[in-house]
């Protein structure tokens, strides 16, 4: 147990040290700004200042807009967290079947069809792919589900919420690469000799192939895709009026509103490292011969 | 019970020899045809857009001639100003092909000279190298190109610069397994014994007989990447603007039609980046299987 | 008297080299005081278990691996002082064969390449006699003219493994370090590299380190035999005595393996191989064996052995 | 001694894509097995005995894998949802099967195939003949037939410890029994294969076990469902002379304690004719010689096939060594497994296929003739 221990902290002193890191690029991007903007303060005062404010997650007001930035991050976070954890249960709900299938039934007759579908749906642009979704729908149920429209009857709550995250699992090419990678790591652990032994013992392909075959590259590649999801979700946010750190980002881009934008950054740094810390424990429990 | 049938080739005995260069299966020379396609065209259109040899001028508005059906005249039809939809694809691919192609130089170059550093170096020079990649890595790429759209107002090029950035540590990563697995093989020591200097043994034998697929892969892959940075950014504004072409653009204005059935004003240009990214990300997978399956055998 | 390899023009020597690892926390001696000395012409057997140090020494005779303590002497320069840039013109005269051939070559390239490569290195040639050169040594070690062009990853084991000595060829090396060379092949194929290798021994009068575990071929092939056990040279002997009369009880054991091991526990210190020893146990433990650690001493002409009882 | 498996006619094609060959990984082997006896298989690599061990076990899945021949093998058929209902149930017509009798696991194989000539040309329904097979051989494998393969090492799943892997595979075949019963009986297989520490080894990963350790691990794990036939594909390959010799004496000792039957495939004689009762050699996919272990491998002017006096002439005995003898080399390789060899696979490596024989060797290749008691050799010299 003590190892397990030691690789949290590891872990978390790792992802103090780089926050510190991404802030400062930040705030070094921060100053290369043409100076026509105030708060910019001087040296390393400043940064210590923005430090403090961004460790004790009350974001003070934003000097270009005057708006209180806690109250309305937050409830955009949450709201970026629904989607993206959403998003990649989409993906892999979708991309595993699709990758075991067509690892089993090799290049055959039906794999071909399902994979090729899945490099289709993965490769359309995002935003395309929104509004397509959104006028099929609304010409098929005649609601338009977009979040805040009114309109009657509680499906179009219902569908308001899944359809964005459909989409973002579907698209952003999240299917494509997971689908390729279980194929390729599912035939090479098939081939191996311990698979053999083991199905000479009489247990089934999938269950002695299934820990380092299926397993390890889900969770390692799960994972590292969240800095893309998030990424997706600034355009689904925008396409889906979905009331997101997206589309905060969009917003204060336009209106030139740096401080909300560096904690949104920080904000998603944050989701991207407790990705990381989530994955390298799970590697850690699935394969404990690394450490 | 028809269902699997094998026929052996009837070959005379004396000159059968294994055939050495390797036969890609079905499905690889597939994915690299269509990638070959979709590269040939992007770089059709490119030359066409540089030298502005365009049957239809894509700038020009003919005010009659508003939502016209594909014709022979115009190949895709004109949009809701009357401009000739084609050409303004063709004129669409300046704004991603020379950045794209930058964003690619740096994100390999600089992959490949840390990827070997890190390989061989593993002590601090290395964790030092993965620090700062890691913390490029944290931030998801689109929120960066935001933030620097805010501070620089950039042209295309300063954000591909930085899409190629951020695409570095991917490559690192790549070259740094490689040089891994290769560094314990014995024609490293082999060539060391042979009397090759350390410097023509990790440029001949790594970077360019090994490494050497793995960038290209990367290439095509990051070019896939670069036209789905510049379309969803010139799609939110931030890229191309309007009097100018961009696939982006084009899907934001033909949206505003969309909800009025005229669906193909942002279906075709999708449609023209689905195929792009498809295509290349084949024709990575494709060139992927063939030359892993090369030493494989 | 300390055995002394005694230096002589032409040969190949490592004197007293010791090489520790550090793995999992302890250091490993992987071999301590090993001195051996390849000649022109001449083989020598390198005989021990797995993980005894044999491959080491070949490596650091290479410098390869550079040893903590010890000289490497060719041809009275002392190989272990000189610099890594001085050294690579000398590699030429001495080349290795490796245990598992499918790893020594870049899978990458084409048998041509592979061969033009270490051929282009110490010689200018034009494309035409370097073609030549090429389709000779292929020749020489009976592989078809059609593996020319073929990828190295299609070559079976036994391709390969000739493809090794050619390469070797190429640079007429004076010695040659054969590293476990036929562990990995069949019997037929293990008969036939062990004919190349003789062959080339009599043309190019090269000198061979024949590393193995395999006792048979080791004395079919080697002039003179060398016992090794964790990481300490314990007998070596022309041919005919180690088969004949090995003196250390190790060797006796090795001859006939089917002879009924047991181990008396670990204790540290003294000769290595007292806990395994038969001797040792029919002697009631005899003190001198925990205390010193017995050198190599000649007990008959030519023939060294480490031990204090040697011979009973 | 009563036969428990005998393999008639095995015939074993691969099919390459690429090049629209067959590969003929077994042309033509036919083995008897009997109780309590260790029958050897000798043969360089790619003669096809790794391939006959596969298909014993069905575990030859790839298109199209087995196409010809039966294996009659005898069930235990002592537990309660007996092999034997699993095997009717297979093949729906044999209801007149009585317990204890050989039964033939190819069964029904040459409805599946159908073969036509030049050019040479094969319909396998692969999808239905695997299924039925799995369904039997699902009941064969571990229960009656285990397997060791070749690299220790790999064959154990790097991410479970290996006393997980144990009592797993002991769980499987004895349900009744509960978790520290299951333990005690895993403690108990892996004192039996002399391992000093079997506590620590149990916790252990595959990772961090030397080659011998882990070879012993896996003969527990192989016996962990008391076979009456084990399979060992190169067990001592890995490992140096004296690892080698205590795995041999280790498999001795096994045989006696469990009466149980060992199939040994090794490509080097010597191993073979330690503990071997009869020995079969194997040369491009056929068995060209098989019978006991004194006929085939022992006396040097006996009749023999030339391709097993040469192998035994090239393993250098002491005697040779001491008179200092040159190697006797076997000149030339294994023939290409992709074309198809009309007459005699070892026509071109043999020194007796001289004048008239020669033409014979070149049409036909020779059916297998008795010399001795069941000392069968296919060659054209003993006609």
């Amino acid at each position: 147990m003590t190892r397990f221990l030691k690789i949290i902290v590891k872990e978390v002193i790792n992802t103090f040290l780089l926050v510190i890191g991404v802030s400062a690029l930040l705030f070094l991007l921060f100053n290369m700004m043409p100076g026509e903007f105030l708060g910019k303060g001087e040296g390393v005062r400043s940064f210590l200042l923005l430090l403090k404010r961004l460790f004790t997650l009350h974001f003070g007001v934003s000097i270009v807009s005057g708006i209180d930035i806690n109250s309305i991050v937050f409830p955009a976070f949450k709201n970026t967290l629904i989607l993206t954890v959403g998003a990649l249960f989409i993906s892999l709900l979708l991309a595993v079947p699709i990758g075991i299938f067509s690892a089993f039934r090799g290049f055959k007759t039906y794999s071909w069809p399902l994979s090729m579908l899945s490099y289709i749906v993965s490769s359309i642009p995002v935003f395309y792919f929104g509004y397509l979704v959104l006028y099929l729908v609304s010409r098929y149920t005649g609601y338009l589900p977009i979040y805040y429209v009114q309109s009657s009857g509680k499906g179009s709550r219902v569908l308001a919420y899944m359809l964005p995250i459909l989409v973002l699992g579907l698209g952003n090419n999240s299917i494509c690469e997971i689908v390729r990678l279980i194929t390729t790591e599912l035939d090479r652990v098939i081939s191996t000799d311990y698979v053999a032994d083991s199905r000479a013992r009489g247990e089934s392909i999938l269950a002695s192939a299934a820990g380092e075959g299926i397993l390890i590259p889900l969770v390692s590649i799960v994972f590292s895709k969240v800095p893309f999801i998030i990424g997706g979700a600034v355009i689904v946010e925008q396409v889906f009026n979905w009331p997101g750190m997206g589309r905060l980002a969009y917003q204060s881009t336009l209106d030139r509103d740096m401080p909300v934008l560096i904690v949104i950054a920080f904000l998603s740094v944050l989701m991207v490292r407790v990705g990381m810390i989530a994955r390298n424990i799970l590697l850690f429990h699935l394969n404990p011969r690394e450490a | 019970m028809k269902r699997f049938y094998y026929e052996e080739e009837q070959v005379d005995v004396e000159e059968f020899h294994v055939p050495i260069y390797r036969r890609a299966s079905v499905r690889d020379v597939v994915s690299i045809g269509f990638g070959l396609f979709v590269v040939a065209y992007l770089f059709i259109f490119y030359f066409i857009s540089i030298t502005n040899t365009f049957i239809q001028n894509p700038m020009d508005v003919h005010i009659g001639q508003m939502f016209q059906r594909p014709s022979f005249e115009h190949l895709f039809g004109t949009d809701f100003l009357g401009r000739d939809i084609f050409s303004r694809i063709v004129k669409g691919t300046e704004a991603f092909f020379v950045p794209g192609l930058l964003s690619i130089v740096i994100s390999t170059s600089f992959g490949l000279l840390f990827g070997i550093v890190t390989g061989f170096y593993p002590k601090i020079l290395s964790r030092i190298i993965f620090y700062f990649l890691n913390v490029i890595d944290s931030i998801p790429r689109l929120i960066l190109i935001l933030i620097i759209i805010v501070l620089f107002r950039p042209s295309i090029y300063l954000i591909m610069v930085f899409a190629g950035i951020t695409s570095i540590p991917k490559v690192t990563v790549y070259i740094q397994s490689k040089v891994e697995i290769l560094k314990n093989q014995r024609f490293i020591e082999a060539g060391k014994a042979l009397g090759l200097s350390p410097g023509s043994i990790i440029l001949k034998h790594i970077v360019w007989l090994s490494a050497k697929s793995v960038l290209i892969i990367h290439a095509t892959l990051g070019m896939g990447e670069a036209v789905l940075i510049e379309t969803s950014l010139s799609y939110l504004g931030f890229g191309v603007q309007e009097p100018d072409p961009s696939w982006g653009n084009m899907v934001a204005m033909g949206i505003d039609f969309f909800f009025q059935g005229r669906l193909w004003l942002s279906t075709i240009p999708a449609v023209v980046i689905l195929t792009t990214i498809m295509g290349l990300y084949l024709l990575g997978d494709g060139l992927n299987s063939i030359y892993n399956e090369k030493v494989s055998r | 008297m300390k055995e002394s390899e005694g230096t002589c023009a032409d040969c190949l020597q490592g004197l007293n080299l010791t090489k520790y690892f550090y793995g999992k926390g302890r250091r490993i001696e992987a071999c301590n005081d090993v001195s051996i000395s390849i000649f022109r012409k001449k083989t020598v057997g390198l005989v021990g278990e797995s993980g005894c140090g044999k491959t080491t020494v070949g490596r650091l005779l290479l410098r390869l691996i550079n040893a903590d303590s010890g000289e490497i002497l060719y041809k009275d320069i002392n190989l272990s002082a000189i610099s890594e840039k001085d050294i690579r013109p000398l590699r030429k005269n001495f080349q290795m064969i490796f245990q598992d051939s499918k790893s020594a070559f870049n899978p990458r390239m084409r048998v041509f390449d592979a061969l033009r490569e270490s051929i282009r290195l110490y010689e200018e040639m034009k494309a035409r006699e370097l073609r030549d050169r090429v389709t000779a040594i292929i020749s020489r070690v009976n592989l078809s003219r059609g593996t020319l062009q073929n990828f190295i990853g299609n070559l079976s084991g036994g391709e390969l493994k000739r493809l090794d000595i050619a390469r070797a060829l190429t640079i007429h090396p004076e010695y040659l370090i054969a590293d476990e060379p036929l562990t990995l092949l069949d019997i037929s194929i293990q008969g036939q590299i062990a004919q190349l290798l003789m062959e080339v021994q009599e043309t190019e009068s090269t000198g061979i380190l024949f590393i193995s575990h395999d006792l048979r071929m080791v004395e079919m092939l080697s002039d003179t035999v060398a016992v090794m056990y964790r990481g300490k040279i314990i007998e070596r002997a022309p041919k005919k005595d180690i088969t004949g009369r090995p003196l250390h009880p190790y060797t006796r054991h090795l001859w006939n393996p089917r002879s009924s091991l047991f181990f008396i526990g670990f204790r540290e210190g003294g000769c290595v191989y007292k806990n395994r020893c038969f001797l040792f146990q029919k002697k009631e433990f005899p003190p001198i064996c925990s205390e010193k650690q017995p050198d190599l001493l000649e007990h008959r002409k030519g023939h060294y052995a480490a031990c204090h009882f040697a011979g009973e | 001694m009563p036969l428990i498996a005998s393999l008639g006619g095995l015939k074993v094609y691969f099919y390459d894509q690429k090049d629209k060959r067959f590969i003929r990984a077994v042309e033509d082997a036919s083995l008897s097995i009997d109780e309590g006896s260790v029958l050897g298989l000798v043969g360089e690599s790619g003669c096809g005995k790794t391939v006959t061990a596969l298909s014993m076990m069905g575990l030859v899945d790839s298109e199209p894998g087995i196409v010809g021949g039966e294996f009659y093998f005898r069930p235990k058929g002592d537990d309660r949802r007996s092999v034997i209902h699993a095997i009717l149930r297979g093949f729906r017509e044999s209801r007149n099967y009585r317990r204890g009798e050989l039964v033939n696991l190819f069964y029904g194989l040459e409805n599946f195939i159908e073969f036509r000539h030049n050019p040479f040309t094969m319909i396998k329904d692969n999808e239905k003949w695997l299924r039925r097979h799995n369904r039997i051989m699902e009941y064969i494998r571990g229960r009656n037939i285990s397997m060791i393969f070749q690299n220790p090492l790999r064959s154990l799943n790097p991410f479970t410890p290996v006393g997980a892997q144990l009592m797993k595979t002991i769980g499987r075949f004895n349900h009744e029994k509960d978790e520290n019963e299951i333990f005690e009986m895993a403690m108990g297989l892996l004192r039996s294969t002399l391992l000093y520490n079997p506590e620590s080894i149990m916790k252990m990963y595959p990772g961090s076990l030397s080659l011998g350790m882990a070879q012993r691990v896996i003969i527990a794990i192989a016996l962990a469902s008391n076979p009456t036939l084990l399979i060992a594909d190169e067990p001592t390959s890995g490992l140096d002379t004296t690892n080698r010799y205590r795995i041999i004496d280790l498999l001795e000792t096994i045989i006696d304690k469990m009466n149980l039957t060992l199939v040994l495939i090794s490509h080097n004689i010597h191993i073979v004719g330690l503990i071997a009762t009869n020995v079969a050699v194997m040369y491009a996919g056929i068995i060209v010689e098989s019978g006991g272990k004194r006929d085939v491998l022992g006396k040097k002017h006996g009749p023999k096939h030339p391709y097993t006096r040469a192998l035994v002439s090239s393993m250098p005995t002491d005697s040779d060594i001491k008179r200092g003898k040159r190697l006797r080399v076997i000149q030339g390789t294994v023939p290409d497994n992709k074309i198809a060899i009309r007459g005699c696979p070892f026509i071109d490596r043999c020194q007796y296929a001289k004048g008239k024989i020669r033409r014979r060797c070149r049409e036909k290749c020779p059916d297998p003739v008795e010399v001795g008691k069941n000392h069968l050799i296919r060659c054209y010299l003993y006609y």
